[in-house]
Order: structure tokens, then C-alpha cells, then sequence
């Protein structure tokens, strides 16, 4: 067993940056990462970081566009607290070294971005994110802060009382990939999930093959419930074969969108008469699936983005990353052809519900970055937006589990007084464990009670190393049982079938019928999954465990968006639903949340807080 | 765990190189033919067939494959396919203890550089419609194996640390005076194409210095203090310690030009450039004393 | 620690199919500093010959640098020059011995250019330049070198 | 520590002094084999010649020069090139200290030749 005052599960922007500020409030501080931190998916963002820097822009225009863009979904507290940190935070980051992008006088430059009323995103060149994670690991290195990469957490020790709110986290379990070795790590102060977004649950993601929801799963098992998770971003251009992203950028120099016929569909079938191209993401994206859906789509499948009439020069001096991601990741010449695209899931707004210090209602849970939703995006993020919330709230939960005291947070977590529980929703089929074990039979953390679960006095283990060892005996076991059977179903057909399904009917087009056949489908993979097998004997670089590991995870988490998409009757911010097609304020002026509840989801609301310091938000008519 | 190493000329090579992937390929390609593409607007000349390629293996655990050897793969091939996707095609389909590092899939993980048809590449970033066939697919050489396409990087990452790969300066000011350090737009476009590198070893593998001289610091660690020694938001000093670094003997001095980083490198750095200019500024820093 | 596998050094050298042109250049370049550094040796060791004050009898018309005909006294240095010299073998090596030099010469140049940051991104081209060049000089300059020896 | 701050790193001198008696050999290498093999034909060369020419006391200096250069030049990279391959601890001492002594007959002998050709011993 390894011992830490804090434990950092990832290692990606929002792990890191909680990582250094743990280290620097003086807690003993190890990051555990499924990858080797500069492996993370943080490196994939290209546009920016919005903080209000310059002088005539401020922070309280960033927390309204914020609120605006969120679709009045967000909580104020948390909108602020993001809007008035970014500027330190981002300043902070080029005091470490981030090579941003200057202007004439050396100054950092910004540039505008979608939904913004000023111009402050902060970028470096088109490679921000990669700057950022690189810049943050060097900082890891400088403060020598222990670095287990290519461990797998597998789950959380946390204790066992009924109600969640009065369980403690005690530290994780994990694998070391490279040998196969399962051991606990306890965590003396706290535990901080920071393993990024959920794009695997879709077959068509902009996201990493390692996005898979891992954080999201384990600590909706061990109680904590997920917020808002029917909120999912697309992104109209990715390319078709990978998923890879083409950036905005083309179609703010002037790129266009055709059909199979050639047609200039955005203006030609009336989709943004004004906008056209340029139109906010959910709208194109929606755009180039009816085009699809109608029969109008190149090979019944995407559509062209076209930058052709843009002339070389202007190609090569803007946009030459746009011709070498064509070129390498679709084989395809910018230049000479148009470039096939499709709406791909791109970001998750919901995740692990938690206060605007990161905390989650088990203490000792943390959570912060894309798995976290504390909320800040509501029912959609700006672009640009992202990154800000790792720097400043992935510090914040460091600082906090570190003992620093940020004073009482303004959100609520957890099921308690003030929220609305609502279980009236007919559902297709009955979400949550399957065969492991009836209601009683499933742990704190989800898993099956087994043998080892046995305690002398029946009752529930308060102490953390003893709660550890029966964490890592479970996955031990586990891993056995997988390991042994040697027939039944891998998990790559189950994991197919899951992220076809969520494509097929959870995406940007939402109609009842397709969730609840979705639903169905998560459940037969569930099922399915009881039957699962890992065919690799060798317990060295065992991919196929972890995999097998993670399409569970991805199970639980898909389950919960179709839920959330399921039970949100009305048309916010990225969700769609073909029966309600306006936001209903009086109704739905509340969050999602959902509790794994030992096996058995529970679904209940609680309202935004529309509140801020000095103002209030009015839900206002979203246009742009 | 054991720490025998496994004694290639002692043991017989089981020779099995239509393993697996052969036979399966038939009723697998049918399987999958409902979701694959074959009929895409643009044809190219693979269009519709199957490519072979041989993948390297090796498992300390698995008897058979305790002795290296490649097993053939058929997979049906769709446009736009890279080499990457041909293994995960391979993994998922016919054999799934086909280990290999990857994330991305858009080269900026730096976790699939292998040695693709005797060059490293990342394999996410490479057409299979550009190489030819069979395609050769092996880890990355000069390191060690841990297990088929998975090499040890520790040694990697050792050398990166090596030259203390952090902004060094004087202490991070307060809160209240977070001024903004200025830098010349020339300056941060200086050190631009450095700061691209994703750690994926590409270079450090093809370099023979590197393979030789298990301590020499290796390409891309160079081009790492390179960043940071040129630019000018570090003082002076630093600067200058920076240069002690790489100047020790297993440092700059060591590479003999030989290219291969900077052809291999998947960012285009032009790492033999920034070596090379390192040494200049070496040598000019002590003739100074002189 | 797990057990890992070290390829070694078979990389190295049964992949020459697929070294590119600087690979090639050091390669060269290596080969061709050791045969110069090893020639300079031979070469003080004949030299050498200069100073014993010996001399020999040797036949005129078997040395190239001697003049006349018949039994002469010449210094051992001029006997063992010229019997060198009228072997082919010795003569052919000298090609060899300046396509060597002349290679290293250029390559070197290249070198030196490239320390100096100048044309790197031509670096295959110059080393292709200075295959070719020494190509020429050594061709060129075979009637030189092979003149007057017995045919 | 300052007084390492006076003097190369020695992996740095040695290569500076790599590329200096390159510079200079490029050019003597040359003029060597032109005045040898195309001026004056090596097959015609008698000790009377290359006396001759060592009485010239510019070309007597060039060419034990050249000779210090080369071993110099050639002792080094062959050095070089096996350290690079990995040679270290006590073998890459042998070597070191073997190549010196190579090196040191070399120069001693080939300066001692030069001497008697030039006539001044
Ligand atoms: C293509 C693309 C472009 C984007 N561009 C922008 C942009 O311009 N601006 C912006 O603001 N946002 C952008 N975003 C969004 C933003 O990049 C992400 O939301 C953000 O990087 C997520 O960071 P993270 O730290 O939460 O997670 P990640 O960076 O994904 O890191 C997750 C970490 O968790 C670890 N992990 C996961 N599971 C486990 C486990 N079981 N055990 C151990 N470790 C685990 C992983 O190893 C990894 O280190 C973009 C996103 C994408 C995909
Ligand atoms: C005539 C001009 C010459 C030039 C321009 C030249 C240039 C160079 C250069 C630049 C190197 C260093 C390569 C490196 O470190 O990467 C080198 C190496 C070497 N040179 Fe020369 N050289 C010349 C003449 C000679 C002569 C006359 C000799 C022999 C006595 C010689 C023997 C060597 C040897 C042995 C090496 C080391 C090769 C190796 O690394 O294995 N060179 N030369
Ligand atoms: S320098 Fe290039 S090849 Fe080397 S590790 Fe970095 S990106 Fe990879
Ligand atoms: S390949 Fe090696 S020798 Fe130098 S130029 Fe690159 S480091
Ligand atoms: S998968 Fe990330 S670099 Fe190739």
C-alpha cells in the first residue's frame, strides 16, 4: 500500500494544476495516471483560454457571456468564481513559461471567440492546450511531486454507510499497467478525480481512446451523484474516419458547407439565413445531420467543407494545420478537394457533482476538470472555456484537500433538503446493476459484496486502511474472475454496440423513442457484459483488462446521459428533443442528478442558483 | 515478479508467421462488413482489399511469444485508414492481447511512435495508402521491449528530466503583482518549433549516438533545454547553467549529426539545427572566459 | 520491475537498407577517418625510411624515380618509394587513398557547415554533392595516378 | 564554481580543436596531394627531392604541422567514435591511454623524420 496526503487520480490539466497547488498548501501530494501525463487529452485543445486580462474587458462580462452561453444552467457561484480566478490563473501560467502568442508590444495576445462580447481567449499559436499540459508537467517535475503513470485506478475505498453523504473517501485502488501488480493508495486528506471527459461512449468523438468516463463511473458507484450529464457538445467539423477536429477557424476564414448536391445548405435549406456556416456549434451540427438524415449527405454520411476558393496563400498562411490534420488523419488534400465532415461528441458539460471548491458530497472526494460538474458550462460551453475551469478549479480542489481553507461553499451537494425528487418518468427498462448481486448485495462503491466484505461485527468499517484492503481485495478478484474465464463476450463487441447506440439515438437529435431504445440497448450491453472475458493471459501491459475495465465504466456513464436526455423534457442549450422544442424556464431551472444509489439510479433536481455576488442572471432569450 | 531475461539464442523459434489474423480474416471481414465503408465516392487504388501487416510480438508471460516473433494480420482497408487504425483493427477483431500504446489518434499524445516499415512514425499519423506492402509494424528500436509494440520509456523520460525542463526564474511573484513577463514576438517564434515537442521518442530511437551511449542526453532532451535556454523571459544566469548542462560530456557534443532525429521527428523540429546551435553558443560562452 | 526484451544492436546493422543519406555520411565519414588515420602511420613508417643514411643497390629500371639503366647505389628511401610505386597495387590503393581523402575532405566541409548552421536543410543534398564529387576527382584523376606503371 | 568557468568543458574543447585542425587540414590535405601526386609525381619522388623541399622553412613548419593536426584530428575522432559507441569506465581508459601513446610515437617519430629530411639533425 502507497500513502499520500493527497492523491490526484489524473493527470491531465485538471490534475495537474490540483496536483501543484496541493504541493504548495504543503500536503504530501501523488498524482496516479492511467497515462503518463504528458499522454493526456488536454493536449488536444487548440483554441484558447478565455481570461478577462486586458483593460475595458472584465471579469463580470466573462461571467455573464458564461451564464448566457450556459443557457442559464450554470450556478453563479461557480460562473464567478471562474471568471474572476482565470486572469490570476492564466498569468500564473506565464510565469511558469507558457509560450502564448504575443502581440507587437510582448504583451499576450487574445482573440475573439464564439459567444464572447470581448475578445479574451489567450492561445498559443493553435496548440494551447499542449502548451498547457506541458508547461503544468514541467512544474510537476520542478516540485518533484510523485508521478505514478500508467497505473489504472479501478475504483475508490471510500467507507460504507447508507447514506453517502456521511461516507469517507479513504484513497483508490490501482494497477500498474506495466506489471499487473493491483495496490491501494491511501489518501490521508483527500482524493481529487481529475480523469477528464467521456467521449468513448460515442463512437464518433473528438475525444481520446482514453476518455472513457473512468472518474465519472467510480464515484457515481461509490454514491456521489452525476449533474447535468444529458449535456453534450458537438462539434459540426470532424473528420468522418477518426473524429479528429477541424477547427472553427476554417469556417470563420470564410470555409463553406455543401451537401452531395452541392448545395450551400446552411442559407439553401434555411438553417441560419444570417449566420449561415458560422452559426453556434449545436446549430450547425444539427443542420448537417438532417442534411444526412434526408439523404442529402456525401456517401449517406457527412458533409464538405470546402476552403478551396480561399486561394493557397491564404490557406498556407492561416490555415496550414487544417491541411496537414486533412492530410494525415483523412488522407485528404485541402487544396484540391473538399474536406468530408461530421458532427462528433466533443465535450461532456456535466459530470461529478461538486461545489465550487471541488468538493463532492463524500469527504475526502474531489473532482475537477471535464469529469466534474461544478457547474460552470449548464447547458453548453463556450469555447474556450474549458481550460480556464482546470487552471481554476483544479487548484481550488488541491488548495481545499490540502487543509486550505476557501471558505463555505455557496453550492449544495448530494440528495438533501433542497432538492426536488421527481421519479415519475417511465423508463424502458430498469437502469443500474445487473445479475452482481441484488439491492443489498452491492457495496458502497458498487461492486458485489464478496466474501472478504465479511467483518467480524456486521457492521461498517470506519477504518481507512481496513477499507482499502477490502477495496483492493474486490478488484483483485475481480480482475481473477475476468481473468480466469476464458469464453463469453469481449469487451470490444460491447463497447461497439454501446457507442453505436449512443451515436444512433443520444445525439444531437434526441427524440423519446430513440433514448428509450437507447436505454434498452445499454442494458442488453450490461447484460452482456456479466459474460465478459479477458483473453489475454499475461498480467504485463494487460490493455484488454484495463479496456475491459473501462467499456464498464462506459456502460454506467452512457446510462446516465440517455437518462438525463431522457427525463429533460424541453430544448436547452445542447439538448434537443424533438417533442419540446422551446426551454421551459418555470420547469426546467434545474439540474439533473443522478444516484447510483447501491445498484438502483435515483433521479432528482436541484435548481440553479442564479444568484451572484452582486447580481442576479436573468434568463434572457440565448441569440447571438 | 521474475527478472530472468529471456535468452533469444538459446531457445527454437516457433515458427508461426501465418498466426492468427490468416484464417480469421475470411469470416471477421464479413462480419464487419455491415459497418465498413467499401463503397466511398473517391476510390483509391486499395479501395475494397485487405492489407497485410506484420506485427511485432513479444510477451515475457506468454510462452509463445516469449521468443519475438510477427504474426500476419488482414485487414480490410477504408479510406483514410492509418496505421494506427489497422492495429486497433487487428486488436479488436482477431487477437486482443495486441498491446500497444495510444490516445489521440492526432499526433499530439506522442504514445504511438513505432517502427513502421523501417522508419519510426506515428502510427496515427501515417496512411496506410503510402506504405508499401506488407507492412512491417515493430516497437520502437533501442529500447527495451516490455511487451509486442509497448517499450520501456523510463530511460526516455530520465534523459527529459536530465535537463531540469522547467521555466526557471526568480520566484513566482504574488498574487498582486502578476504582471505579465513581456517577450518579443521574434523570441517566442524562435523557440516556437521547440516547444511542439509530445515526448514520443521517435528521434531518440533512431539515433545511433543515442543507442551507443546510453547516457548521452539524446535529441529530444537537447531541444528541450534548447526551449527553454532561448528564451528570453530566464535571466541571463540561468541561461547559462542551462549551457553547463548540455555542454557536460554525454551532452551536445555527443551527436554527430546524423539527421535522423530531425527526419523522423513528427513535429518537423529541426533538432539537429538546435543541437548544432547549442554547441556554437557553448563554445562562444567559453571563449568569452578565455 | 518486469521482464523487458533488448532487441540490441541487430538494429543496427541489418537495417542499413534503411539508413537515409546522414546516416550514410557518418557512416562514410567514419570509415573514411579511420583508413586516413591508419594510412598516416603507415605513411611516418615509410617515410621512416629517410632516416637510416642506408643505401642499396638497386636495378634502374625497375624504379620509377630512378634515372638511367642498370645496378645503381640509390638511399634506401628512394628504393623503397620507388618499389612501392611500380607496383599497381600500390598505385590502385593511392586511387583509393584519395577517393577516401577527398571524400572526408568534402563530407568534412559539409560537416563543418553544418556546425556552423549553415544549409541544413540540404544536408542530404550536399552529402549526395560530395558522393558525386568525389566520384569525379577520382575518376579523373586515374590517369595521373596509374601513369608509368608497368603496363 | 567559478574557475570552471575559465576553461572548456572538455567534451567542448576537444570538439572546438576538432573542427580547427579540420579547417586547417582541408586545406594542407589538399596542397598536399597536388604538389605530391600532380606537381610532382609520387613515383618520382627521391630522397634528394624531399630534401630539398624540407629546407624550405615555411614548408618544413606546414608539414609537421600537418602532422600535429592529423594525429591530432585522427586520434580524436577515433576516440570519439568509440566512445560514442558506449565505451566507458576502465576500457574507455585503455583506450584513451593507448591511442595517447599511438599518438605520441606517431608525432615523436614522424617529427623526428622530418627533422633529419630538413637536415637540421
Ligand atoms: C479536440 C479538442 C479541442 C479542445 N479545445 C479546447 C479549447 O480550445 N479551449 C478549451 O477551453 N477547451 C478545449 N477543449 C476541452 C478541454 O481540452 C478538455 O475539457 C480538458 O482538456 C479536459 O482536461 P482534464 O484535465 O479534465 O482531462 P484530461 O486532459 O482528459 O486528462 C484525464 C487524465 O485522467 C487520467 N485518467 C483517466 N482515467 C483514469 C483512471 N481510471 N485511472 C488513472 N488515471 C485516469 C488520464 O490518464 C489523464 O491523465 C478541447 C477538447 C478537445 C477534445
Ligand atoms: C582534410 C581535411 C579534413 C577535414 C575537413 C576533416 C573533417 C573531419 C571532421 C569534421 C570530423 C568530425 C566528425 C564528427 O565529429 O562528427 C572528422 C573526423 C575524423 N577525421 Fe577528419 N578531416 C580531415 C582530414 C583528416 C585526416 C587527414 C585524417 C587522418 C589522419 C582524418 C581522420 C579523421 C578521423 C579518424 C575522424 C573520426 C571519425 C570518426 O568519428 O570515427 N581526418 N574529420
Ligand atoms: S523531438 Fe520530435 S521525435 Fe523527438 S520526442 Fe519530441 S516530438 Fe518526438
Ligand atoms: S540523430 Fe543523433 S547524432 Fe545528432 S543529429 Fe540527431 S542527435
Ligand atoms: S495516438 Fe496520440 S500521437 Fe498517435
Amino acid at each position: 500500500m502507497y500513502e499520500h496526503d493527497v492523491i490526484v487520480v489524473g493527470a491531465g490539466g485538471a490534475g495537474l494544476r490540483a496536483a501543484i497547488a496541493a504541493h504548495e498548501a504543503g500536503a504530501d501530494t501523488a498524482i496516479v495516471s492511467k497515462l503518463h501525463p504528458v499522454r493526456s487529452h488536454t493536449g488536444a485543445a487548440e483554441g484558447g483560454i478565455n481570461a478577462a486580462l486586458q483593460e475595458g474587458d472584465d471579469w463580470e462580462l466573462h461571467a455573464y457571456d458564461t451564464m448566457k452561453g450556459s443557457d442559464y444552467l450554470g450556478d453563479a457561484p461557480a460562473v464567478e468564481t471562474l471568471a474572476q480566478d482565470a486572469p490570476e490563473d492564466t498569468m500564473r501560467l506565464e510565469h511558469w513559461g507558457m509560450p502564448f502568442s504575443r502581440e507587437e508590444d510582448g504583451r499576450v495576445s487574445q482573440r475573439p471567440f464564439g459567444g464572447l462580447s470581448y475578445p479574451r481567449t489567450t492561445y498559443a499559436g493553435a496548440e494551447t492546450g499542449h502548451h498547457l499540459l506541458h508547461v503544468m508537467y514541467e512544474q510537476v517535475v520542478k516540485r518533484g511531486i510523485q508521478v505514478y503513470d500508467e497505473w489504472y485506478v479501478m475504483n475508490l475505498a471510500t467507507s460504507d454507510e447508507p447514506n453517502p453523504k456521511d461516507r469517507e473517501c479513504h484513497g483508490v485502488v490501482a494497477y500498474d499497467v506495466q506489471s499487473g501488480q493491483i495496490e491501494g493508495f491511501k489518501a490521508n486528506q483527500g482524493v481529487i478525480l481529475a480523469t477528464g471527459g467521456p467521449g468513448q461512449a460515442f463512437d464518433h468523438t473528438t475525444n481520446a481512446v482514453s476518455c472513457t468516463g473512468d472518474g465519472h463511473a467510480i464515484a457515481y458507484r461509490a454514491g456521489v451523484p452525476l449533474e447535468d450529464m444529458e449535456f453534450i457538445q458537438f462539434h459540426p467539423t470532424s473528420l468522418p474516419s477518426t473524429g479528429v477536429l477541424i477547427s472553427e477557424g476554417v469556417r470563420g476564414e470564410g470555409g463553406i458547407l455543401y451537401n452531395e448536391d452541392g448545395e450551400r445548405f446552411m442559407f439553401e435549406h434555411g438553417y441560419a439565413n444570417n449566420a449561415g456556416e458560422l452559426a453556434s456549434r449545436d446549430v450547425v451540427s444539427r443542420a448537417e445531420l438532417t442534411e444526412v438524415n434526408e439523404g442529402r449527405g456525401v456517401n449517406d454520411e457527412y458533409v464538405h467543407l470546402d476552403m478551396r476558393h480561399l486561394g493557397e496563400e491564404r490557406i498556407l498562411d492561416r490555415l496550414e494545420n487544417i491541411l496537414h490534420l486533412a492530410e494525415d488523419f483523412e488522407g485528404v488534400d485541402g487544396l484540391v478537394e473538399p474536406m468530408p465532415v461530421k458532427p462528433g461528441q466533443h465535450y461532456a458539460m456535466g459530470g461529478i457533482e461538486t461545489d465550487e471548491n471541488g468538493q463532492t458530497c463524500i469527504s475526502g472526494l474531489y473532482a475537477a476538470g471535464e469529469c466534474a460538474c461544478v457547474s460552470v458550462h449548464g447547458g453548453n460551453r463556450l469555447g474556450g472555456n474549458a481550460l480556464p475551469e482546470l487552471i481554476v478549479f483544479g487548484k481550488r480542489a488541491g488548495r481545499h484537500a490540502a487543509g486550505d481553507d476557501l471558505g463555505e461553499p455557496q453550492i449544495k451537494t448530494g440528495y438533501g433538503n433542497d432538492v426536488e425528487d421527481e421519479t415519475d418518468v417511465e423508463l424502458p427498462v430498469t437502469p443500474g446493476s445487473a445479475g452482481i448481486g441484488t439491492d443489498d448485495g452491492v457495496a458502497a462503491d458498487g461492486g458485489p459484496r464478496s466474501a472478504s466484505d465479511a467483518r467480524s461485527d456486521g457492521g461498517i468499517a470506519t477504518d481507512a486502511a481496513g477499507a482499502i484492503e477490502r477495496a483492493v481485495e474486490r478488484e483483485r478478484e475481480r480482475v481473477d474472475r475476468l481473468m480466469d474465464r476464458d469464453t463469453g463476450i469481449q469487451h470490444a463487441e460491447i463497447r461497439q454496440k454501446l457507442q453505436t447506440a449512443m451515436t444512433d439515438y443520444v445525439n444531437v437529435f434526441r427524440t423519446e423513442e430513440g433514448v428509450k431504445k437507447a436505454l434498452r440497448i445499454i442494458r442488453e450491453c450490461r447484460e452482456e457484459y456479466q459474460d465478459v472475458y479477458v483473453d489475454d493471459p499475461s498480467r504485463t501491459f494487460n490493455t484488454d483488462l484495463q479496456q475491459t475495465y473501462e467499456t464498464r465504466n462506459l456502460i454506467d456513464v452512457a446510462e446516465t446521459i440517455a437518462l438525463g436526455a431522457l427525463v429533460r423534457t424541453e430544448f436547452r442549450g445542447a439538448h434537443w428533443r424533438a417533442e419540446h422544442q422551446e426551454r421551459k424556464d418555470e420547469e426546467w431551472l434545474k439540474h439533473t442528478l443522478i444516484s447510483w444509489n447501491g445498484g438502483k439510479p435515483d433521479i432528482f433536481y436541484r435548481p440553479v442558483i442564479l444568484e451572484g455576488d452582486e447580481k442576479t442572471y436573468e434568463p434572457k432569450v440565448r441569440s447571438y | 515478479m521474475s527478472t530472468q531475461q529471456p535468452e533469444p539464442e538459446s531457445q527454437e523459434a516457433p515458427t508461426d508467421p501465418e498466426f492468427q489474423g490468416a484464417e480469421s480474416s475470411v469470416d471477421e471481414a464479413e462480419r464487419s462488413g455491415g459497418d465498413i465503408d467499401q463503397t466511398a465516392a473517391d476510390p483509391t487504388d486499395l479501395e475494397g482489399e485487405t492489407v497485410l501487416i506484420k506485427v511485432f510480438r513479444y510477451d515475457p508471460e506468454v510462452e509463445a511469444k516469449q521468443e519475438p516473433r510477427f504474426d500476419d494480420f488482414h485487414v480490410p482497408f477504408t479510406k483514410g485508414m492509418t496505421a494506427l487504425d489497422a492495429v486497433i483493427y487487428a486488436r479488436d477483431q482477431y487477437d486482443s492481447s495486441l498491446t500497444f500504446r495510444h490516445s489521440c489518434r492526432q499526433a499530439v499524445c506522442g504514445s504511438d511512435a513505432f517502427f513502421i516499415n523501417g522508419k519510426q512514425r506515428l502510427a496515427c499519423k501515417t496512411q496506410i495508402a503510402e506504405l508499401e506492402q506488407p507492412i512491417r509494424i515493430e516497437p520502437l528500436p533501442h529500447q527495451e521491449v516490455v511487451k509486442d509494440l509497448v517499450v520501456d520509456m523510463d530511460h526516455f523520460y530520465d534523459q527529459m528530466h536530465a535537463v531540469e525542463p522547467y521555466f526557471q526564474n526568480e520566484e513566482t511573484p504574488a498574487i498582486e503583482d502578476l504582471e505579465e513577463q513581456r517577450q518579443s514576438r521574434e523570441n517566442r517564434e524562435k523557440i516556437k518549433m521547440s516547444t511542439r515537442c509530445i515526448w514520443c521518442g521517435a528521434c531518440m530511437s533512431s539515433c545511433n549516438i543515442a543507442a551507443g551511449d546510453n547516457e548521452y542526453l539524446g535529441p529530444a532532451a537537447i531541444n528541450k533545454a534548447y526551449r527553454f535556454a532561448m528564451d528570453d523571459r530566464e535571466p541571463e544566469e540561468i541561461k547559462e547553467h542551462r549551457l553547463r548542462i548540455v555542454e557536460q560530456e554525454h551532452g551536445v557534443w555527443r551527436c554527430q549529426t546524423q539527421f535522423s532525429c530531425t527526419e523522423v521527428c513528427p513535429k518537423d523540429i529541426p533538432l539537429t539545427e538546435h543541437i548544432q546551435e547549442l554547441k556554437r553558443e557553448a563554445v562562444k560562452k567559453n571563449l568569452k572566459f578565455w | 520491475m518486469s521482464q523487458s526484451y533488448n532487441r540490441g544492436l541487430v538494429e543496427d546493422f541489418s537495417r542499413w537498407k534503411e539508413f537515409s543519406a546522414g546516416m550514410w555520411a557518418w557512416i562514410f565519414h567514419k570509415f573514411t577517418g579511420w583508413m586516413l588515420i591508419g594510412y598516416l602511420f603507415t605513411h611516418i613508417a615509410v617515410l621512416s625510411t629517410a632516416t637510416s643514411g642506408e643505401m642499396v643497390e638497386v636495378n634502374a629500371a625497375d624504379l620509377p624515380n630512378v634515372e638511367g639503366t642498370g645496378m645503381t647505389e640509390v638511399p634506401l628511401y628512394d628504393a623503397t618509394l620507388g618499389g612501392l610505386e611500380s607496383l599497381l597495387i600500390i598505385r590502385i590503393l593511392e586511387v583509393g587513398l584519395l577517393a577516401v581523402a577527398v571524400f572526408h575532405i568534402l563530407n568534412g566541409i559539409r560537416l563543418l557547415m553544418v556546425d556552423l548552421g549553415i544549409g541544413l536543410e540540404a544536408q542530404d543534398k550536399s552529402f549526395y554533392a560530395s558522393l558525386i564529387l568525389t566520384g569525379i576527382i577520382t575518376v579523373a584523376s586515374v590517369p595521373t595516378f596509374l601513369a608509368g606503371v608497368g603496363f | 564554481m567559478a574557475e570552471r568557468y575559465s576553461s572548456f568543458a572538455p567534451g567542448g574543447t576537444r570538439w572546438l580543436l576538432q573542427r580547427i585542425t579540420a579547417v586547417f587540414l582541408i586545406v594542407v590535405l589538399a596542397m598536399h596531394f597536388f604538389l605530391l601526386h600532380f606537381v610532382n609525381h609520387a613515383a618520382e619522388v627521391t630522397l634528394a627531392d624531399t630534401e630539398a623541399r624540407m629546407q624550405n622553412i615555411g614548408y618544413f613548419l606546414t608539414m609537421v604541422l600537418f602532422l600535429w593536426a592529423g594525429a591530432f584530428h585522427g586520434i580524436n575522432g577515433v576516440y570519439n567514435a568509440l566512445v560514442n559507441q558506449g565505451l566507458s569506465g576502465t576500457q574507455k581508459k585503455v583506450v584513451l591511454a593507448v591511442l595517447i601513446v599511438a599518438g605520441v610515437a606517431l608525432v615523436g617519430q614522424g617529427t623526428y623524420v622530418a627533422l633529419v629530411m630538413s637536415g637540421m639533425i
